[in-house]
């Protein structure tokens, strides 16, 4: 039995800006299956939203999808039309974002904005809708729903302000929910709520969820299986498990080392040297190459394939490729 | 293909004005192809008025229909109400005083009493006829005190019109005017005034009906607040037509009243609209909108008119009674010197601005009094231009290097003046005299100049009654020699002036004018004389029997006008 | 919300009496006497200086600007020296011809204004965007007067098309209308553009595109509402300028409104009508004004619900 | 909107590992190496304001055609005396309102002066118009928006209750006002659009200086003592310079356009030199005879604004980080 939600197979998302072509997203493949939770980790800039934003057919002028397909239940979303699309969106798939402040729209009521999302993808009167809004409401924790369905957003704190945005994403019952960087703005003790609140949802549901994020910590707390981004690529694919106790990429393991941990003393905080590197001056091998503690000479001449190195992990360096270390031994 | 709709879409958009304004010409078609020939009879007017009244302009609102309030805008009284008597241009050409609502009248021999015989078939609008009382309460409503009038100074010669203006007196019933009967009525002056009559014919004197005026002032709450002279409703005079709509800004209607005692006007009334822009109003003519144009506030319209033979017909000229003049204030360093005057005389090379500026309209000319005005001496002749003595003239009076000079000029000047201004500054520059212009607002100017500090400005006079003592007095009088800023140093001819006010005999009167006139303006050259300007009219071919105002005045009586359709 | 309005208004009053005391002081330093300007030359000082007297004119300073407030809180504006006619009466004949000008110009400014502005927006950087800007641009780079004079010589003079002068009809009223409108249009349309620009750039747009809207819907239902804000403000503002007088508009199509009003009243030295022209008109930039803020607030929850 | 053919074109450039094999491997290949950041990948350096200005051009062709008909009109204006055929005083009256010939390009108005000259030598009051009144009054309200903004309190409020005041004055009465008592010219135009325009920009500074007062570099200045006039000329004046620029842009039209509105009111250029605006007022008669010496004033008037609100646009784009792209 096929239970793949969503397949993403080689996206390519290209920004024409007057400098130059720039490979947001350089050939990625992903796949969700139903009720799975999935991350997708990557310092910013990495191409993490960008992927969302292909999925979701959002990409605003100059950015494109040059190349690929992202198939959600078999069917090619990049073959649909505009009109078909905003069938799939907030209905097949929806998206939570950031930033809770300036995601919702400022002059309407907050119920307003979710039955908005309603009355757009099921055939409701009014009235129908405000209960269904008023359901999810009280099903993502707002307090006194029937008041705070008059509310501005500003007269919301961010938390809820966020599980506004939960309740509007999964009032249609999607089959996939991506959140990019839900908890980023909030604070840990909201962070935390509104965690367990889309994993509540997701598996009342039986959602499945993309989680974007730069916190691996939000990763170990959510997901099923997770994705390190970098530089428009995948760099190393493996169950949740299998990334925490076996980080091979010297990125992945990077990004580890860098969250503190309380069972360890450290003198400073370990960091990955340099910065992301301008996507229109990509080095000519590895992407990391640059940034990387173990690069070797081959890195700066060839770009690493995608290597299996069993259990579903699969790593984008030539450390993994045994054939390759072994040539030189 | 999204992009040709957008294209199209940007089209749609840049012409939709364009687009709907010319749906609208095509859906109504009523404005005429033609313009001010032809077939008039095509013209719609766009003013909603039927088409047997006479259509003229007006640059303003008129002040007041109220001889007490306004001395400048006369064409309300003109038209709707009478004087004792009139002035008329006889066909002779010359300007001679008739009977109006006064039928006859006699002059006793000391100049001093005045009995007039008036008519007794005049009717004011209100169904009164107009009675002595009624000439009686004409002068003392205009001299009450508490109504602060203008016009005054057309009375103040009256026996008890000085004591009334102070407050002495209540009216001048029994000194001033004798009421001999219903339609018997004297009037005393104070003394001898030689122009007394002519000065009768002026619209400061329409005369006015009692009743209509206690209740205009009652209802405006007192005579300075009184409405009689702009609500329909209170006004009332005795004229050919009846002030009866007054729309601000817009249009003033008067309508035709039937019952006039010289026989109605054939016309149904005329319209006067306010068009305060000269080119707007040039349209409107062409487009048959306005049955008469006068070209005085768009001068440059006149050869499109005048030179074109089609409109051969329509053209009217009337020379105006009157002066344009560059005045001298002889106060400022070098003006008092006669040779310096008389040197910025001979600059100015008159016929030729006359020929570029006013198109021909206008007459050089060498006295201040126009011809016309009893003293005008026609031999004098025009000052010539004669550049090379007017620098030999500022040789002789030690300005070899010129001087420096200003003109003032109002910034509500019309184009043409600002015009002319600026080419008699290069005539003066040309003997040598460094000229600038300076603007001034009218009001602050008024303001300089009635403290006798004015420097040169240039404006024109222009008879309010057919008098000499009207020119030479009003400019260089005791009382206005200062006020117009000419500091006139010759005390002996202010004297002489004075004394020609109060001289009965016309003949030696008239020689004594000629003779001041040639002293003031050339012997002194106390003015620079410019020009007789003619007033240009062009009229629509339906206007029949218009006769301009027998001074030029842009304010007529319409009652001889009558149309053709 | 209604002590904001409260406040606001209260701010207002003030100001109002600030104005009404400068304008009378400012027209003090006037030099200039109106019974002179009445007289023009026919001088006769005599009759000035009584005339002068009798009507006040005299009078100390404080004792005129005494009597103007008193006759004000009256609701007797005083009496036009020129027009002998209650300035009540003049400002309240020339007002509903500005009204009708402001309410026609503001029309046409809305209508092409506003839609210009969102096709230009929606289609940033395309041809037809270039065009609409290049057209509202144009708008308000033009003179006034001579875009004025134009229009009535081309469709008034050599068209026939409309009336070239006067006010009576809803034909006469297309010209003006036009010139002030194509003029307001033109800011109208740059602001609603960059102000929708800046508004789709907002997240919550991509919220309403992620909850599966047409574009046309997160267009106007989301963009519009919030990126009018400050287009009707400054709607707001315009109308209120536009009623306080366009003067040259007024004087070359020969409307008799509170500019012609104004102008004809300042070089007659027409006090009463000028002191009270002026105020009416400053009054309604200052209502305007305060219009407009109320309306922001009304628009903006954030202010509305404090 | 470009071509789709276009976009698919772009791809990028790297150098893939064959999926198979080991042939390909350099024989140093395991070699740890310590790769340098090539310089392409550091974050462009802070560009001047200066810079900033020039790159307004490089990418917009429509600014610099702009740019340069007003340094054009700057030119010939302020050199007139090179540029202009004739004297524009020089009066003939045979020649009066010539049409336009080899000998007067514009034809001649009514004292046969040469209509082209005339404008060359009537855009320097124009110009000047446009451009002095706008730098006193931007000073002058830049200065009290600062102190209104910084200072707070009862200073804020007079100031800002005065700018009301201003703003609500209708402008060109005050021109009148003005012009009637000290009597018209230069002077009275700088005056009168100085006194008007503060206002505006004063309130757009002081907004400026209040979202401004809240940064956190300006916190941090004020934490460590630096003084407060300090922090205004450090800060603050350069972060509101965007905002001036681009006001500056759209009130030297806005003046050139008022300055024709005087001319008509009579109070602005005096005779016998001339603006553009007095010119378009006083050949307005004829425009049935000799329509181009109506028209060129006119058109000088629009092109130089139309230029100017160009040119504002282009330095709003660039400067405005609201409508920057990311």
């Amino acid at each position: 039995m096929d239970d793949t939600i969503l397949k993403i197979r080689g996206l390519k998302t290209q920004f024409f800006t007057s400098k130059g072509v720039v490979p947001a997203v350089d050939g990625v493949d992903i796949t969700v299956r139903a009720g799975e939770a999935v991350g997708l980790v990557g310092e910013s800039g990495c191409g993490k939203s960008m992927t969302a934003m292909s999925v979701m057919q959002l990409l605003q002028h100059p950015g494109r999808v040059v190349d690929g397909e992202i198939l959600l239940k078999g069917e090619n979303l990049l073959k649909k039309t505009p009109r078909q699309m905003c069938d799939i969106r907030g209905n097949e798939i929806s998206m939570i974002f950031q930033e809770p402040m300036t995601s919702l729209n400022p002059v309407y009521t907050i119920g307003k904005q979710v039955m908005e999302a309603v009355r757009q993808h099921q055939n409701v009167s009014k009235e129908e809708a405000k209960k269904i809004a008023i359901d999810i409401f009280k099903r993502i924790g707002i307090p006194e729903p029937e008041k705070r369905f008059y509310s501005y957003p500003h007269q919301l704190s961010g938390g809820l302000r966020q599980r506004v945005m939960i309740g509007m994403a999964m009032v249609c019952n999607p089959a996939l929910m991506i959140c990019d960087e839900p908890t980023t703005a909030l604070d840990v003790t909201i962070e935390a709520q509104i965690l367990y609140l889309i994993k509540e949802m997701q598996k009342e549901k039986g959602t499945a969820v993309i989680m974007i994020t730069h916190n691996l910590g939000v990763v170990a707390e959510s997901c099923d299986y997770v994705y390190v981004m970098y530089a428009g690529k995948i760099m190393e694919e493996a169950s949740v498990f299998e990334i925490f106790e076996h980080p091979t990429h010297p990125y992945t393991y990077g990004l580890l080392n860098s969250i503190p941990k309380t069972t360890e003393v450290k003198d400073h905080l370990f960091t990955i040297r340099g910065l992301v590197p301008n996507l229109l001056s990509l080095p000519k091998g590895c992407r990391f190459c640059t940034r990387c503690d173990k690069a070797m000479k081959i890195c700066t001449e060839y770009e690493p394939d995608l290597y299996d190195i069993g259990d579903g992990h699969k790593v984008r360096c030539f450390l993994a490729n045994k054939e390759v270390m072994e040539s030189g031994k | 293909m999204k992009k040709l709709l957008a294209i199209l879409l940007a089209l749609a958009m840049v012409f939709s004005m364009a687009a709907c304004t010319s749906g609208g010409g095509e859906t109504e078609p009523a404005e005429p192809a033609e313009g001010g020939e032809g077939e008039t009879s095509a013209v719609v007017y766009e003013d909603g008025f039927p088409e047997n009244v006479l259509r003229i302009t007006y640059q303003a609102e008129p002040e007041s229909a109220d001889p007490a309030c306004t001395t400048a805008d006369y064409i309300l009284m003109m038209n709707c109400m009478d004087t004792l008597v009139r002035t008329e241009t006889n066909e002779a050409g010359e300007n001679v005083t008739v009977p109006s609502v006064a039928d006859s009248w006699e002059i006793s021999d000391d100049g001093l009493t005045y009995s007039f015989h008036l008519r007794d078939d005049v009717k004011f609008h209100n169904g009164e006829m107009l009675t002595s009382d009624d000439v009686l309460y004409t002068v003392d409503r205009m001299l009450q005190p508490d109504r602060a009038a203008v016009n005054t100074s057309w009375m103040d010669m009256i026996k008890g019109a000085q004591d009334m203006l102070d407050g002495k007196i209540d009216t001048v019933e029994g000194t001033g005017i004798i009421i001999n009967g219903d339609y018997d009525v004297d009037i005393v002056l104070e003394s001898p005034y030689a122009p007394f009559l002519a000065c009768l014919s002026t619209p400061a004197w329409s005369l006015c009906n009692r009743e209509a005026g206690e209740a205009a002032d009652e209802a405006g709450g007192g005579p300075m607040t009184s409405l009689y002279g702009s609500d329909p409703e209170y006004f009332c005079g005795s004229g050919p037509f009846e002030l009866s709509e007054w729309v601000l800004n817009d249009h003033v209607f008067l309508k035709t009243n039937p019952d006039y005692w010289r026989g109605a006007n054939k016309m149904d009334g005329i319209l006067i609209r306010i068009i305060p822009d000269a080119q707007t109003e040039k349209m409107l003519f062409d487009a048959g909108q306005i049955d008469i144009f006068d070209m005085d506030h768009a001068l440059d319209q006149i050869p499109v008119y005048r030179d074109d033979p089609a409109y051969a017909d329509n053209i009217n000229i009337k020379t105006v009674l009157g002066t344009s003049y560059l005045h001298i204030n002889e106060s400022i360093e070098p003006l008092q010197d006669v040779r310096v005057r008389k040197a910025l005389q001979l600059a100015i090379d008159r016929q030729t601005l006359i020929d570029t500026q006013y198109y021909g309209a206008a007459t050089p000319a060498g006295t201040f009094l126009a011809p016309g005005v009893p003293g005008y001496d026609p031999e004098i002749g025009a000052i010539p231009y004669d550049p090379d003595q007017a620098r030999e003239l500022l040789k002789e009076a030690g300005y070899e290097d010129g001087f420096d000079l200003e003109i003032v000029q109002t910034t509500d000047s019309s184009q043409s003046d600002i015009e002319v201004n600026e080419a008699i500054q290069s005539y003066f520059e040309a003997i040598g005299v460094r000229c600038t212009i300076k603007q001034m607002d009218s009001a602050s100017w008024y303001d300089l100049r009635a403290t006798g500090g004015s420097p040169m400005y240039r404006t024109s006079w222009t008879a309010d009654f057919n008098d000499p003592d009207n020119f030479l007095y009003q400019m260089y009088g005791s009382s206005s020699n200062v006020r117009r800023s000419w500091n006139y140093y010759n005390t002996d001819a202010i004297a002489r002036l004075e004394a020609a006010r109060y001289m009965t005999d016309p003949e030696a009167r008239e020689a004594e004018y000629a003779a001041l006139d040639k002293l003031i303006t050339r012997d002194d050259a106390a003015m620079i004389v410019l020009w007789h300007k003619q007033k240009v009219r062009v009229l629509q071919d339906r206007v029949k029997g218009f006769v301009p105002m027998w001074a030029g005045y842009g304010d007529c009586g319409y009652y001889e006008t009558y149309l053709e359709n | 919300m209604v002590k904001y309005i409260v406040n606001r208004v209260l701010v207002t009053i003030p100001i109002i009496i600030a104005i009404i005391l400068i304008v009378f002081l400012l027209l003090q330093v006037l030099p200039g006497n109106p019974i002179q300007v009445m007289m023009k030359e026919k001088v006769n000082q005599q009759v000035i200086d009584r005339v002068t007297e009798q009507m006040g004119l005299n009078d100390p300073l404080m004792i005129r600007f005494g009597r103007y407030l008193w006759n004000m809180l009256h609701g007797d504006l005083g009496q036009s020296y020129k027009l002998k006619r209650p300035v009540t009466q003049l400002i309240l004949t020339a007002f509903p011809n500005t009204v009708k000008l402001a309410i026609s110009s503001a029309l046409v400014a809305w209508i092409i204004g506003i839609p210009t502005g969102i096709i230009s927006a929606i289609k940033k950087d395309s041809l037809l965007d270039r065009i609409l800007m290049g057209f509202s641009l144009i708008g308000i780079s033009l003179p006034v007067f001579w875009a004025a004079m134009l229009l009535q010589y081309f469709l008034g003079f050599k068209l026939k098309l409309l009336p070239i002068s006067g006010y009576s009809t809803i034909r006469h009223m297309i010209m003006p209308a036009i010139v002030l409108g194509w003029a307001s249009s033109g800011s109208i349309a740059r602001l609603t553009r960059s102000s929708l620009l800046g508004v789709m750039k907002n997240d919550y747009i991509r919220t309403a595109r992620s909850k599966g809207l047409v574009e046309s819907a997160v267009v106007i239902r989301h963009g519009l509402k919030n990126s009018m804000i400050p287009v009707v403000t400054m709607m707001a503002m315009q109308f209120a300028s536009l009623l306080s007088g366009a003067v040259i508009t007024e004087s070359v199509f020969g409307i008799g409104g509170i500019g012609q009003l104004m102008v004809s009243a300042i070089s007659q030295r027409d006090m009463p009508l000028l002191q009270s022209s002026v105020i009416f008109s400053t009054m309604i930039i200052i209502v305007g004004n305060l219009v407009a803020d109320i309306l922001y607030s009304f628009l903006d929850p954030k202010i509305r619900t404090q | 909107m470009f071509g789709k053919k276009k976009l698919a074109a772009a791809a990028v450039t790297t150098n893939p590992a064959p999926a198979e094999g080991t042939a390909w491997i350099p024989a140093d290949g395991l070699e740890p190496i310590h790769v340098e950041e090539s310089a392409e990948a550091e974050i462009a350096p802070n560009q001047t304001l200066w810079e900033q200005f020039w790159s307004i051009f490089k990418h917009n062709k429509v600014a610099l055609i702009s740019l340069i008909v007003i340094i054009l009109y700057i030119v010939v204006c302020v050199g007139a005396p090179l540029f202009a055929p004739y004297d524009p005083l020089a009066q003939d009256l045979s020649q009066g309102l010539a049409k336009p010939s080899t000998e007067h390009l514009l034809g001649c108005d009514k004292l046969g002066r040469d209509v082209l000259s005339r404008m060359i030598y009537g855009g320097r009051i124009s110009l000047m118009i446009g451009l002095f009144p706008t730098l006193v009054s931007m000073t002058l309200g830049t200065i009290l928006g600062i102190t209104a903004g910084f200072v707070g309190g009862k200073v804020d409020m007079i100031i800002m209750r005065i700018a009301d005041i201003c703003m609500a004055f209708p402008s060109l009465l005050l021109a009148m006002v003005v012009s009637y008592t000290i009597g018209p010219g230069f002077l009275t135009i700088f005056l009168a659009l100085s006194f008007v325009n503060w206002a505006g920009t004063a309130r757009v500074v002081r907004s400026e200086v209040l979202s401004l007062r809240e940064k956190e570099y300006v916190e941090a200045a004020t934490s460590i003592g630096v003084k407060r006039w300090k922090i205004m000329l450090r800060h603050i004046l350069p972060n509101c310079l965007p905002t001036l620029i681009v006001m500056l842009t759209n009130n030297i039209p806005g003046n050139i356009l008022t300055e024709s509105s005087l001319s008509f009111l009579g109070i602005g250029a005096q005779p016998p030199m001339t603006s553009w605006g007095l010119m378009v007022y006083q050949t307005k008669s004829y425009l049935d005879r000799n329509p181009t010496i109506t028209l060129a004033p006119g058109i000088a008037i629009l092109i130089l604004v139309v230029a100017f609100n160009f040119l504002g646009d282009a330095v709003r784009d660039k400067l405005d980080p609201r409508l920057q792209e990311q």
